[in-house]
């Protein structure tokens, strides 16, 4: 038996946690922390659906696996972007207006993508 | 309260906190590791919640992968060690943040909290049934899952290798950073 | 009561192993090494054959002054080595050595194995940052892409086997195994073994902590017991991918009088593994960085596919 | 684990097996440690082990103190006068050795000092177990460097077809002209070319030409 107020409570938090890291961090790679929480909290929101029951299709659990998926997708992409961002920028700073680039490309050799 | 409650109170107690701490710190890095805690005890609450193939998922994906993926790149692109401001807005744009932040928890907690109900009796996913679930029924998002997967591998492949024509006009200054 | 005496007995089990097994590997390390090489390796600690050495290695550890450089990240430079080493201990409580020997028999302990033990890069990626070294910081980010590419091919070669198995669990894997398997899922093995290799950052894989060019790579910092506990959980490391490698691969207890000796043979097993290792260590020279991602990306991974392909051809025509 | 070799334009796979059967069949033969403390070692002739010093050949000419790369040799002494053995005849003077020291632990065992000494004051011995706790035990005084002068091997005998030696020849030879230049190597060849050991004589045996051995010789 689980009451499911804590696991609801829960992802409220992690979403609302997520949105402020979104809205105020201003290093593109902690951005991407804060949809990180937003995405667990959809995900742990998914899951407690699932425990609580009338989850015909085990959606709960596969949509959870798929949402995973999607996020390390979703992360190597854009950790590729703010990498060329830097070497481009040679910052990853988001509140900086968008200028041309420093004088100061730093170039590391091509990344290989992993994962 | 039942024994489950009490598991999930503790697990999500650590996880709530961790993720407090991790949009919060001024340390770059620490905010990662923080992370690493959050989705870890997230997997906890997996496991509490009886969807125990998602949580090892969840470890072997997001902590072995996608946090690991996360402080390469905040290493790649200039951590240093020690508190630093720059990281976060100003603080009244962070006021604003944390108003909306609290907006959001409390919006989706007003309209979720009333469909909690009383307990439930936990439902636990057998692996065998996850599986048989995921390629039937789910089999179709699953292959697109897959060409999703390899969308993003060329994606990232052909972005991290955009810069080499601009870059050839330049004279190479090779930073900081001559690593990868 | 019971529950909580069987409990603790099985902890105990746990850490008794965690602590015995990694030393017996490293004393064979010490002298399979030495004999390859034409030495005899040590011979005076204990008395006979030098069988105390890592004994007292472990005592001179104890010994020395745990520093902190002023410029690190004290925390989590003394936390590192914790991260480095529990998720190796939390994997061998889940490799079953026989069907009756096995501290958590877990539903999915091959996923699970797999999960706790790519926890551990964190902990070489924390002490390379966290150092303030440069050398650090570069050998925590080899680590990082080497760990990160080997991962894959290694968790293919494992789905291939749960594939033959039809089961995620690894008493179920071995229960499920047959000889024909030494054949079906050799180049799974091989895989396997080369990206276990590498996850260890064992030679011909160790350019993360490459000596003649990064020092020490992100243990470069370390000294006294927590470098003592990143030594450790290297050789904790080999026990659990021998270990897991017997389990998967040859069959883990099956052998003669498997009903009584059965957690012999899979011990005997894994040490063959972690002898052979070991030789590979002593075998080849180290492989540059592009060789390394090179050859996880464009053999190890079709080679992994190629193989869950087969077994998928195998098993359902079988069926 | 032969996969490792179809990395492209490796040869691959023979080189690795390679590499594995040679290490196997090391293990297989027999080490080739010695294990020292227990075992004394074999040592090659000619070792350089710690200098030994016949203070009775040294003449105090400084010459291997000079000459001495890392300037670890320490040489005091004065002058005596001898009084003439015949009436009327002159005094002489001679050198009289007060302290002779090698610094062991700056000594980089390059051996120029024994090939410059004239006189043979100076040996290699092939002892090389004078470790110490202090680093300043081992600056090595001269009753201590005498001390090794028994430990040192007779020379080596000389290969049968080689040349006749200089001084042998000089003694065979019918006399020649008194040239004290081209004379003055002759001593220090005579180590190799004498088949007894030199050290059991005091004063080296002059050859002919040699009258007295100047303590200053032309660079």
């Amino acid at each position: 038996m689980i009451h499911l107020t804590g696991p609801y409570l829960l992802a409220a938090v992690l979403a609302g946690l997520g949105t402020y890291g979104v809205l105020a961090r201003r290093n593109a790679v902690l951005v991407l922390i804060g949809v990180e929480l937003v995405l667990n909290a959809a995900n742990l929101l998914l899951v407690s659906v699932g425990a609580s029951g009338g989850d015909r299709w085990a959606a709960g659990n596969v949509l959870t696996l798929f949402v995973i998926t999607i996020a390390a997708a979703e992360v190597v992409v854009a950790l590729a972007v703010v990498l060329a961002v830097f070497r481009l920028r040679g910052a990853v700073d988001l509140s900086e207006p968008a200028s041309e680039p420093v004088s100061e490309p730093v170039i590391g050799e091509a990344d290989e993508v992993r994962s | 309260m039942t024994a489950l409650d009490v598991a999930f109170a503790a697990v999500g107690l650590v996880t709530a906190a961790s993720g407090l701490l991790a949009v919060t710190t001024r340390h770059v890095v620490h905010a990662a590791l923080w992370l690493v805690v959050c989705l870890g005890a997230v997997a906890g609450c997996y496991l509490v919640l009886g969807a125990e193939f998602v949580a090892l998922v969840q470890l072997l994906v997001y902590v072995g992968a996608i946090v690991v993926l996360v402080l390469f790149a905040l290493m790649l692109t200039r951590a240093p060690i020690g508190a630093n401001p720059d990281i976060s807005t100003g603080r009244l744009h962070r006021v604003l943040a944390g108003v909306l932040g609290a907006g959001v928890t409390a919006l989706l907690a007003a309209a979720l909290l009333p469909l909690a109900g009383p307990a439930v009796e936990r439902r636990d996913t057998s692996t065998t049934q996850l599986a048989e679930q995921l390629f039937g029924t789910w089999v179709w998002p699953f292959e697109v899952l897959s060409v999703l997967l390899l969308v993003a591998l060329v994606a990232a492949m052909a972005v991290s290798r955009m810069t080499r024509p601009s870059v050839a006009a330049e004279p190479a200054v090779t930073g900081e950073d001559g690593v990868a | 009561m019971n529950d909580a005496v069987e409990v603790t007995l099985r902890a105990v089990g746990v850490l008794a192993a965690f602590l015995v097994l990694p030393l017996l590997v490293g004393q064979t390390e010490h002298k399979v090494m030495a004999h390859m090489q034409g030495r005899l390796g040590p011979m005076y600690a204990g008395g006979f054959h030098g069988w105390a050495q890592l004994v007292a290695d472990g005592v001179k550890f104890v010994q020395k002054e745990d520093i902190t450089p002023a410029a690190a990240d004290q925390r989590v430079f003394r936390f590192a080595p914790a991260v480095a080493l529990v998720p190796y201990l939390v994997a061998m409580a889940a490799i079953p050595l026989s069907p009756d020997v096995v501290a958590a028999d877990l539903p999915a302990s091959a996923v699970f194995v797999l999960a706790v033990t790519a926890v551990g890069i964190l902990g070489t990626l924390m002490a390379g940052w966290a150092s303030a070294n440069k050398y650090s910081l570069l050998g925590a980010m080899r680590a990082a892409a080497q760990l990160l590419s080997y991962e894959l091919p290694m968790v293919l070669a494992v789905a291939s086997i749960c594939l033959a198995a039809g089961s995620l669990s690894l008493s179920g894997i071995v229960a499920a195994w047959s000889p024909w398997w030494l054949v079906l899922q050799l180049p799974g093995a091989i895989v396997f073994l080369v990206s276990a290799v590498a996850e260890l950052q064992r030679p011909p894989f160790d350019m993360p902590v490459a000596d003649s060019e990064i020092v020490f790579g992100a243990y470069t910092e370390y000294t006294g017991l927590r470098f003592a506990f990143f030594l450790l959980s290297e050789y904790a490391g080999i026990v659990v991918m021998s270990l897991l490698f017997a389990v998967l691969y040859l069959g883990g207890w099956h052998g003669l009088a498997s009903d009584q000796l059965g957690w012999l043979w899979t011990l005997l097993k894994g040490f063959c593994i972690a002898v052979v290792v070991i030789w590979l260590r002593v075998a080849w020279p180290r492989l540059r960085e592009d060789q390394l991602q090179r050859l996880a990306w464009l053999v190890l991974v079709p080679l992994a596919l190629a193989q869950l392909a087969l077994t998928g051809v195998w098993v359902v025509v079988a069926a | 684990m032969t996969e490792e070799a179809k990395k492209p334009g490796a040869i691959g796979i023979p080189g690795i097996l390679k590499g594995l059967a040679t290490t196997a069949r090391t293990m297989a033969k027999p080490t080739h440690t010695a294990e020292y403390p227990h075992a004394q070692p074999h040592l090659p002739p000619r070792s350089r082990g710690v200098i030994a010093l016949l203070e009775e050949n040294c003449t105090s000419c400084m010459l291997c103190a000079r000459e001495c790369p890392d300037w670890c040799i320490y040489i005091d002494s004065h002058k005596e006068t001898i009084p003439a053995t015949t009436p009327g005849g002159r005094e002489r003077q001679r050198n009289v050795l007060d302290r002779f020291a090698i610094d062991f632990s700056l000594c980089m065992y390059c051996g120029i000092c024994i090939e410059v000494c004239p006189f043979d004051a100076l040996h290699w011995s092939p002892e090389f177990e004078y470790s110490e706790l202090d680093i300043r035990d081992l600056l090595h005084e001269k009753d201590r460097l005498g001390q090794w002068m028994p430990t040192v091997p007779p020379p080596s005998a000389l290969d049968e077809h080689s040349a006749e030696a200089a001084e042998i020849g000089a003694t065979t030879r019918p006399g020649r002209l008194v040239r004290t230049t081209p004379a003055r190597p002759a001593p220090t060849r005579a180590t190799p070319s004498g088949q007894e050991p030199p050290p059991a004589s005091g004063q080296e045996p002059p050859p002919p030409t040699a009258s007295e051995p100047a303590p200053e010789p032309g660079e």
